[in-house]
């Protein structure tokens, strides 16, 4: 466990050292944000103090070194777009994608769970083929186009659901951090279709994973002895398969997620959905090199945590596995 | 028996020839691919020259609607590209890129995942860690990421012409683990097997086995995930064009033309917009479908003789 | 109590006025804060803060403001608000340029003040629409931090940024960046003549276009700014919402980098670009029509506007010209335009690729995000560069001060002109600069067009417009202006 | 001993697999303190034997005991971690691949699992040509399709199968094969590791009968590895039997066979079922066996044997020679303590 | 019908998509309480088949085409899935080859037992735990209460082979299935396995189905012995009579072939030329024709039944 843990941080060290190296050493061609902040018609000269003010202008290794010396202190930078800490900033607009990828999640497990063992169960039923077929459909088609028609239609042509942000949000802990659209029905209106496109990325991989992984446990010899030794068929289906079926999706489920998050960026582009990956890619087309840097961080944080989460989860069904190390 | 005949004769053949959706896709998938590869010959025009477009011809609807012009069959889109054209250009575009892609994901992932699986130890948890890094790393994110860097270094005046090249690079970068790692579960599958080590025991070298044992025998698996990382490539391709880091406007891919038809979505023109979702989202599909059908098919559990 | 919902392609980036020199900033200013004076919808100055006004000699201008008007804070408005507001804003880099000719505000007593500048100067009252009063005793002081209270700074958290107190018809309930705006309706505002029936007032910003409409369309939002052209028919026909444009005055253009190619430097090469580009086409097709063609820098009722200056597309002799320079066989060049600046820019300036290609000039195109554009503008990094132009005083001199001026790093004329250079378009555009007399100045700025159509100096577009939508009952048309200020304070919900 | 014919000997060979992984997998943190913990297989245990030209060596033991590990020592497969392997004389443990080569023609390896033993994009054909065009490239087209012909009939291969893949075969004809592949280069020596386990009776002792007389013709010597104890009757000359990674007996066939010495032969053999007899009683043995990750302390049998003392938890058994030859190490043997 | 189980007559099919291919083909055999039956062949003979068939658990494409199963007097081959659950893992209990893959890796030694009693008997959790304990001890296993908690893996191949033998003692069944049980295993492991298998029988009067392909075994535990070759018992009879006095030439060769039974060491074994038909293309007339030493015209065309061969030993051979 000790081991693990050790591991997996310095992997996350590593990963945000590479991260941030890299993103510094393209901060100078990826624009100016000093030209976003001023108008028009400010002189060059002026625009030159300051950058000159804002560090912009030191050797590159100097504001990289700045860079990590902050960053070992907490501190990611300020963001040049909202004049706060870049840390901050990201933590703001965590919710909402959280909450987005939660219940894109949430949709994922509860419709691919039954799905997929169903498909598994009965691969020649008609409700199988029709789930395996509209799986592969749903792999091919680009969320971005399914968004855009989800507008098209549930918004713009039949006026039941809104088509862009989160609609009605509650302040969950009341200091400004936690903007919640999950207590509210509208804003839970808001939230149903980003949800679905953002899920129809992973819904059908989940579907068919937990299918041929149900599948192929049901081939098993210990299946096979269930069923000799006189167990119901729900008991061999839901207990015996299920839980092995289990394992690898999980592990699956980890990397999806930290997946989804990415995806996020077109979800929230089409839907204008006020979260980090919409953040990112304004910061991106405005220049905001720190914002833009801390994001980056910041996820590949999220990541190792997440798969350190589910890979400890994975010890805790797995008896087999035995996180220490030795295999 | 000839190659042929045992191809006849094969299981492959036999359960290609009884599932109906796979010839289906297959046929389609042929006629898309050829349509894309003879574009400049039996398209209409050229919408990547300049010279052919007038702005004038912009927005004309199908042929078949009201203001429909013969000479536009689908229509045209906001510049007064042919949409046919236009697709058939696009779609050559995307296979170029996507095969390109998927070809340098493989080159890197097969080098790296035989090295890995086959020389193991240090090497292996070096290789495999950074497979890990980047894997574990949504590939989307790294395409916008090192799109940025690409763009950085080689700045934009000649990025019309590199364009193609660029975004080859960006997939396959972003992507090669994919198959680093199902190289070397499969390498390590097999250098297992007692044929490696009889290999071994006739004093053949390392390479050598590699090469001529264990690469041929991850083929399978190799042909199964091309499928899929192929169809992937399109797609990403696709996506990166939509966040406006892909094809040039003035080279649209499948991508790009339907990011611009994004604008026209309430517009009325909705031929921009659905002509190219409706192509590209077929030409994913029965590759889609043919690799289903080819993980079926070559399932080793499945596939015995 | 009634409610706007708007939904904005870009939403301020601050709480103060002075911070940045921005459409958005100005939007906002006209909310929250009041000026002297305010342009209507037919470009005359209509009182605010500002009662009346008398020219007192060539230099001063006397202001007699409006009494009985409270900040947001409970403070009282006097003289020295706006004493204390100019003395801000001409420490502010974005500002600074434009108050230039001015040496101050003096106080003459409470509800007086004369406005001096160093030279004659025709524009004052221009100018005055952008003296917005700030509450002086409400941003004099040191914040929690320590820091200055009315310091002025773009990157970091100051008071300024995240308070106001102005006089204006909105004051900020909260503020999101990026997120969402929210102003109630000032229960102490001075003009109870206005009509405007908005309370609460959201601010949405909603950056993709399509986005936005969808929003419009599907009733998530009330109004929305920057209809793209090619929704104008779907909104028009729309039984639920309404589209009103309005003339901007932002002319388009694409400047010829005679710098970089030494082509550009013969006139009929620069005539042959200007007449192989349709822009009364682009206008047509791109801009659905609903712009007007431009052939010159200034919007037809502006000073220098020449109405003999045609738009002159006729390819024949553009490859005419292009042969007789010795260019038959062609060049290539390389484009830049913003994706995310103006209104269909990418879309403009591909459309201008193509049209060239047709004389031979093959263009490489690269578009980009504005954050990156400018960049790339600083270091006249393309052959030929878009960029679109509004004057701060709505008037022509300014169109040239930026764009056509030979390129001076020292005074700083030119700032915007990548790449030509006409000695008399300078005299004349300093001359008229000082000119009192009206007529004289006209015509010289008229002179001033007609040199640059006749050395083709850039190729001309349209002069931008603003478009708006909004749902049927909510009666936007009378609250815009050709400056881009929805006077949102005296919008009327129906 | 004469050790003039001896072919193969190998001293004091020791293996052990580190299975601990990277650094950061042998982290453990244990009261406070951060260590590292290597952990080893210890596969073989400074095994010592040699082989005789000509004779058949057969190495028994339970599944795990290191039967395998030390056939790929032999065949450089593995470096082993201490001791010497020396072939014809010559050292062969530390040679680099090159010269390694000359080796490889003499010594060859047949495999157990008859469906992994054989490439599966190969032919029957591409099989037996590859060792041969590597090691004499200067063989003609005919000369390889004669001596594969050669080969193949004599292992009873159809000569209308080279051009078939294996699938295509049983597993027997794969193991005839995969025999063929063995004996194309003329070894002198051959390790065989399991080559009848994975075969159904009738086909195993076709496989038996054709080693046994390739070993004949061709005056082979092989190291046959088994746990089959009958298989090992009928075809060694001699039989070494391994426990947990060390060398528990050594002796002539028919010497192990009518008098076992060590306390794990005895209950091996009695554990034999035998066709047509009832069931004797045979030896039962405590506990379980040990992993070879810790291996017990003293006589690596001790925990399971009976006749066990306090010497064999403390004290390593040397091998003794016993008057018939047979070779053993247990304190209990030297001790004269076990009455049969 | 004084018989614990009789198989009448029983022919098994796949259905492939070439085509039905039949895996056993008329099978009949007797089993009393308390004996114990070997079935013996080669891999692939359709021996795990037949021990399927008569629980009705026949893997996927396989049915049950002709012949009649009867257990306990009753027609079990006609039972719906539902009744036939009742018997299965409680009246007959089946031990499977390999012990490293029957049990469930990701549930404990107690909850697999636990279950299997619940799913057999109305008893708690805690009744249930201790049957388990017993019958863990009646297989010897040391500290059992300790590894009611553990994981499979935790357990070595003998002691698990031991535990899935303690699963099917649960339910006090009365007959045992036991196919290759110890295959998998050392050797002096195995030697303890059957003799626990035959001391419980012994024990508790049970009757037992050994399925392997080591005569050496079959002939130390089990009273009856079947030779199976290509889907069809070849020869049925006592044990000690088939061993020492094979009649069919298969059988004959096959007890031949085995080293250290008639041959000498360094001898060449007998060995039956050629290898067992796959059922795709069984010959016609008797399938171990093309194998045989005697063959003659007849083989080649008439399928030999099974017939009294003296001595209460049946033998499907047209020669003897
Ligand atoms: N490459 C390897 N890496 C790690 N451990 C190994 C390796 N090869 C063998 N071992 C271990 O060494 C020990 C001895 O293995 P070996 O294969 O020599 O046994 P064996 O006697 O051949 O057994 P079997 O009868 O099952 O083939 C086993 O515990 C095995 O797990
Ligand atoms: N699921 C199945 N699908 C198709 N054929 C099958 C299936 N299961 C068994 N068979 C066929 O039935 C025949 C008998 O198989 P069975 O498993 O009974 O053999 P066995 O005697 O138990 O052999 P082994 O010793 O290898 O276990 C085989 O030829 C096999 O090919
Ligand atoms: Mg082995
Ligand atoms: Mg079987």
């Amino acid at each position: 466990m000790f081991a693990f843990i050790i591991r997996r941080s310095i992997q996350a060290v590593l990963v945000m050292l590479v991260i941030s190296l890299v993103g510094f050493s393209i901060k100078n061609n990826m624009g100016d944000p000093v030209r976003d902040l001023v108008g028009e018609r400010v002189t060059p000269q002026e625009r030159a103090q300051i950058a000159q003010k804002l560090g912009l202008n030191d050797p590159f290794l100097i504001q990289y070194g700045r860079f990590v010396k902050n960053a070992l202190h907490g501190d990611l930078g300020t963001s040049f777009i909202y004049r706060k800490p870049t840390l901050e900033v990201i933590l703001k607009h965590a919710p909402a994608t959280i909450e987005l990828v939660l219940g894109a999640a949430l949709i994922v497990v509860f419709v691919s769970l039954p799905l997929g063992i169903y498909s598994a169960l009965k691969p020649r039923s008609l409700i199988s083929r029709f789930t395996m077929g509209f799986s592969t459909l749903g792999v091919s088609v680009p969320v971005f186009l399914t968004a855009i028609m989800f507008i098209y239609l549930f918004a713009v042509t039949w006026h039941v659901l809104p088509s862009y942000g989160r609609g009605e949000t509650i302040d969950l802990f009341g200091n400004g951090y936690w903007q919640t659209g999950l207590l509210t029905i509208d804003g839970l209106k808001h939230l149903i279709l980003p949800c679905i496109s953002l899920a129809s990325i992973m819904l059908p991989l989940f579907i068919r994973l937990i299918r041929s992984e149900m599948m192929e446990v049901l081939e098993t010899e210990y299946i096979k002895y269930a069923w000799a030794k006189g167990l119901s068929p729900m008991r061999i289906w839901l207990v015996h398969a299920f839980k092995n079926t289990l394992l690898p999706v999980v592990t699956v489920f980890g990397v999806q997620v930290g997946i989804m998050f990415a995806f996020t960026i077109l979800t929230e582009t089409v839907f204008q959905w006020q979260g980090m990956g919409f953040m990112f890619l304004d910061a991106v087309q405005r220049a905001d090199i720190s914002l833009w840097i801390a994001y980056l961080v910041v996820v590949a944080a999220v990541f190792v945590f997440v798969n350190t989460v589910v890979d400890i989860l994975y010890g805790f069904i797995n008896p087999t596995i035995r996180i220490a190390g030795t295999k | 028996m000839t190659k042929f005949q045992k191809f006849k004769e094969s299981y492959f053949l036999y359960s290609f020839k009884r599932d109906k959706v796979a010839i289906a896709s297959f046929i389609v998938l042929v006629i898309l691919i050829i349509l894309a590869l003879t574009a400049p010959w039996i398209a209409p025009m050229n919408p990547y020259d300049a010279h052919n477009i007038d702005i004038m011809d912009s927005e004309i609807p199908p042929m078949w609607s009201d203001q429909g012009e013969s000479r536009f069959i689908l229509g045209t889109d906001n510049m007064g590209r042919d949409m046919l054209s236009t697709m058939l250009y696009g779609l050559r575009t995307s296979i170029l890129i996507a095969v390109g892609a998927v070809f340098l994901q493989a080159t890197i992932g097969i080098l790296v995942g035989l090295t890995a699986g086959y020389i193991g130890g240090k090497t292996d948890a070096i290789l495999m860690r950074i497979a890990d890094i980047q894997f574990s790393f949504p590939y989307l994110m790294l395409a916008i990421f090192i799109s940025a860097i690409f763009q950085a270094i080689y700045g934009i005046g000649s990025y019309e012409r590199l364009a193609v090249p660029l975004l080859i690079v960006i997939i396959g970068l972003a992507e090669w683990p994919m198959y680093a790692r199902t190289i070397r579960a499969s390498v390590i599958g097999e250098v297992g097997k007692e044929y490696v080590e009889a290999a071994r025991v006739i004093g053949l070298s390392r390479p050598t086995i590699m090469i001529r044992h264990v690469l041929p025998n991850s083929l399978t698996s190799l042909m199964v995930i091309s499928t899929i990382q192929f169809a992937n490539a399109v797609m990403s391709e696709a996506a990166l064009s939509f966040l406006g880091m892909g094809m040039p406007v003035t080279k649209p891919s499948l991508g790009s033309l339907i990011q611009a038809g994004f604008d026209f979505i309430f517009s009325g023109s909705w031929w921009i917009t659905i002509f190219p979702g409706i192509w590209l989202v077929l030409f994913v599909l029965v590759v889609n479908l043919l690799g289903d059908w080819l993980r079926d098919v070559l399932n080793p559990k499945l596939y015995k003789g | 109590a009634k409610t706007l919902k708007l939904g904005l392609a870009a939403d301020p980036v601050s709480l103060d006025p002075q911070v940045q020199l921005s459409g958005g900033m100005l939007q906002l200013s006209h909310w929250v804060f009041d000026p002297l004076v305010r342009w209507t919808q037919d470009g005359q100055f209509e009182p605010r803060l500002a009662t009346k006004w008398e020219r007192i000699n060539e230099y001063r201008v006397r202001f007699h403001l409006r009494k009985g008007v409270k900040f947001h804070s409970g403070n009282t408005f006097t003289a020295k608000d706006v004493k204390w507001s100019f003395d801000r804003m001409k420490k502010s880099a974005d500002f600074k340029g434009l108050l230039e000719p001015f040496v101050g505000v003096g106080i003459v007593d409470d509800y007086t003040i004369d406005i001096v500048t160093t030279k004659p100067y025709a524009l004052l009252l221009n100018m005055a629409t952008y003296f917005f009063a700030m509450d002086s005793e409400f941003y004099t002081g040191v914040d929690e931090n320590g820091q200055p209270k009315d310091a002025i700074k773009k990157t970091t958290h100051t008071f300024a940024n995240d308070n106001e107190s102005g006089t204006g018809v909105f004051v900020i309930k909260s503020y999101e960046q990026g997120v969402k705006t929210e102003m109630t309706r000032f229960a102490d505002y001075w003009d109870k003549d206005s009509k405007g029936n908005v309370d609460t007032f959201l601010l949405m910003p909603i950056k993709e276009n399509a986005t936005r409409v969808a929003a419009l369309l599907s009733g998530d939002v009330d109004m929305i700014d920057q209809v793209p052209p090619q929704d104008y028919q779907r909104l028009e026909s729309d039984s639920k919402v309404d589209l009103v444009t309005i003339n901007g005055g932002r002319i388009i253009t694409i400047q010829i980098n005679q710098n970089r190619v030494e082509a550009f430097k013969d006139v009929r090469v620069r005539n042959a670009i200007v007449h192989a580009i349709n822009n009364a086409g682009i206008v047509e097709k791109i801009m659905k029509g609903t712009v007007e063609v431009a052939a010159q820098q200034s919007p037809p009722g502006y000073a220098g506007y020449k109405a003999s200056l045609k738009p002159r597309y006729d390819l024949a002799k553009a490859k005419a010209l292009m042969k007789e320079a010795g260019y038959e066989k062609g060049f290539e060049i390389t484009m830049m335009a913003p994706n995310n600046r103006y209104v269909n820019d990418a879309k403009i300036a591909e459309a201008s690729a193509q049209m060239l290609a047709k004389i031979g000039i093959k263009v490489n195109l690269k578009t980009m995000p504005k954050a990156q554009y400018w960049d790339e503008f600083d270091a006249r990094a393309a052959d030929m560069m878009m960029i679109g132009w509004h004057s701060d005083t709505e008037d022509s001199g300014n169109f040239s001060e930026f764009l056509t001026m030979c390129y001076n790093k020292e005074t700083g004329f030119g700032q915007y002109n990548s790449g030509y250079c006409n000695k008399k378009v300078d005299e004349l555009t300093l001359a008229a600069q000082s000119e009192i007399d009206l007529d004289k100045r006209a015509s010289m700025l008229q002179e001033i067009e007609q040199i640059l159509y006749d050395d083709a100096a850039f190729v001309p577009y349209h002069w931008q417009n603003h478009a708006y939508g909004a749902k049927k009952n909510f009666k936007i048309k009378p609250i815009l202006n050709s400056m881009n200020f929805p006077y949102i304070g005296d919008l009327v919900i129906e | 001993m004469n050790e003039d014919n001896t072919i193969l000997s190998i001293n004091n060979v020791v293996k052990h697999f580190d299975i601990s992984g990277g650094f950061l997998d042998q982290l453990r943190f244990k009261k406070g303190k951060i260590y590292l913990e290597k952990t080893t297989v210890k596969a073989v245990n400074d095994v010592s034997l040699f082989i005789k030209k000509g004779e058949t060596l057969s190495v028994v033991g339970e599944s795990g005991c290191g039967k395998s590990t030390l056939a790929r020592v032999v065949l450089g497969l593995y470096p082993p971690n201490s001791g010497e392997v020396y072939y014809s004389g010559k050292r062969i443990d530390n040679l680099n691949h090159e010269q390694m080569l000359p080796f490889r023609k003499k010594m060859q390896m047949i495999f157990q699992d008859p469906y992994a033993s054989l490439n599966p994009r190969k032919t029957v054909q591409q099989t037996l040509e590859e060792p041969l065009r590597f090691h004499h490239p200067e063989m003609s087209t005919s000369e390889i399709n004669d001596k594969i012909d050669k080969v193949m009939e004599q292992v009873g291969v159809d000569q209308a199968w080279i051009k078939r893949y294996p699938h295509e075969f049983s597993g027997g004809q794969r193991q005839r094969i995969s025999i063929a592949r063995g004996l194309i280069l003329d070894p002198e020596f051959i390790v065989a590791d399991e080559p009848v386990s994975a075969l159904d009776v009738s086909i195993q002792a076709q496989i038996l009968n054709l080693l046994m007389k390739a070993g004949r013709e061709r005056d082979l010597t092989y190291l046959f590895i088994t746990h089959d104890l009958s298989v090992v009757r009928h075809i060694s000359t001699r039989v070494a039997v391994m426990y947990l990674g060390t060398l528990c007996e050594l002796a002539k066939a028919e010497d192990l066979f009518a008098k076992p010495q060590h306390p794990y032969t005895k209950a091996l053999l009695s554990a034999i079922p035998v066709v047509g007899e009832k069931r004797a009683k045979h030896i039962k043995l405590k506990g379980e066996v040990p992993t070879p990750v810790n291996l017990p302390s003293g006589c690596v049998f001790h925990g399971r044997c009976v006749y066990a003392n306090n010497r064999c938890v403390q004290e390593i058994p040397v091998l003794l020679t016993l008057d018939n030859g047979t070779r053993v190490a247990c304190h209990a043997v030297e001790e004269n303590r076990i009455k049969s | 019908m004084s018989h614990l189980l009789e198989v009448q007559d029983l022919e098994v099919k796949f259905a492939l998509r070439f085509g039905d291919i039949t895996a056993i083909d008329g099978v009949s055999f007797t089993l009393d309480k308390g004996e114990k039956l070997g079935l013996v062949g080669e891999s692939g003979a359709g021996k795990s088949v037949t021990g399927f068939s008569i629980i009705n658990l026949l893997s996927k494409p396989g049915y049950i085409s002709r012949g009649k199963i009867w257990f306990e007097k009753n027609e079990i081959s006609s039972y719906s899935d539902a009744q036939m659950r009742k018997i299965r893992g409680d009246r007959i209990s089946m031990i499977f080859q390999d012990p490293m893959m029957t049990l469930n890796p990701v549930f404990t030694i107690g909850f697999q037992m636990v279950e299997t009693i619940q799913a057999h008997r109305k008893i708690s959790k805690a009744g249930a735990q201790k049957i388990a304990l017993e019958k863990l001890k009646k297989v010897h296993i040391p500290s059992p209460e300790q590894r009611l908690g553990q994981y499979p893996h935790e357990l070595s191949g003998g002691m698990r082979q031991r535990i899935i033998i303690a699963i099917s003692l649960l339910t006090d069944p009365a007959i045992i299935i036991a196919d290759e049980p110890t295959t998998a295993l050392d050797v002096t492991i195995q030697a303890e396995i059957m003799d626990l298998l035959q001391e419980l029988c012994e024990t508790d009067n049970m009757a037992l189905i050994l399925i392997t392909h080591d005569l050496g075994v079959v002939s130390q535990v089990t009273e009856k012995i079947a030779v199976m070759y290509a889907g069809k018992i070849i020869e049925y009879g006592s044990t000690d009579q088939v061993v020492k006095h094979p009649v069919h030439p298969y059988t004959e060769g096959l007890i031949k072939s085995i080293p250290g039974t008639v041959i000498k060491p360094g001898e060449d074994l007998v060995q039956i030329p050629g290898m067992m038909p796959t059922l795709t293309n069984i010959p016609p007339g008797c399938a171990f024709n093309p194998r045989c030493y005697l063959k003659d015209d007849i083989c080649m065309t008439k399928t030999p039944e099974l017939k009294d061969a003296g001595n209460s030993v049946l033998a499907a051979c047209h020669m003897k």
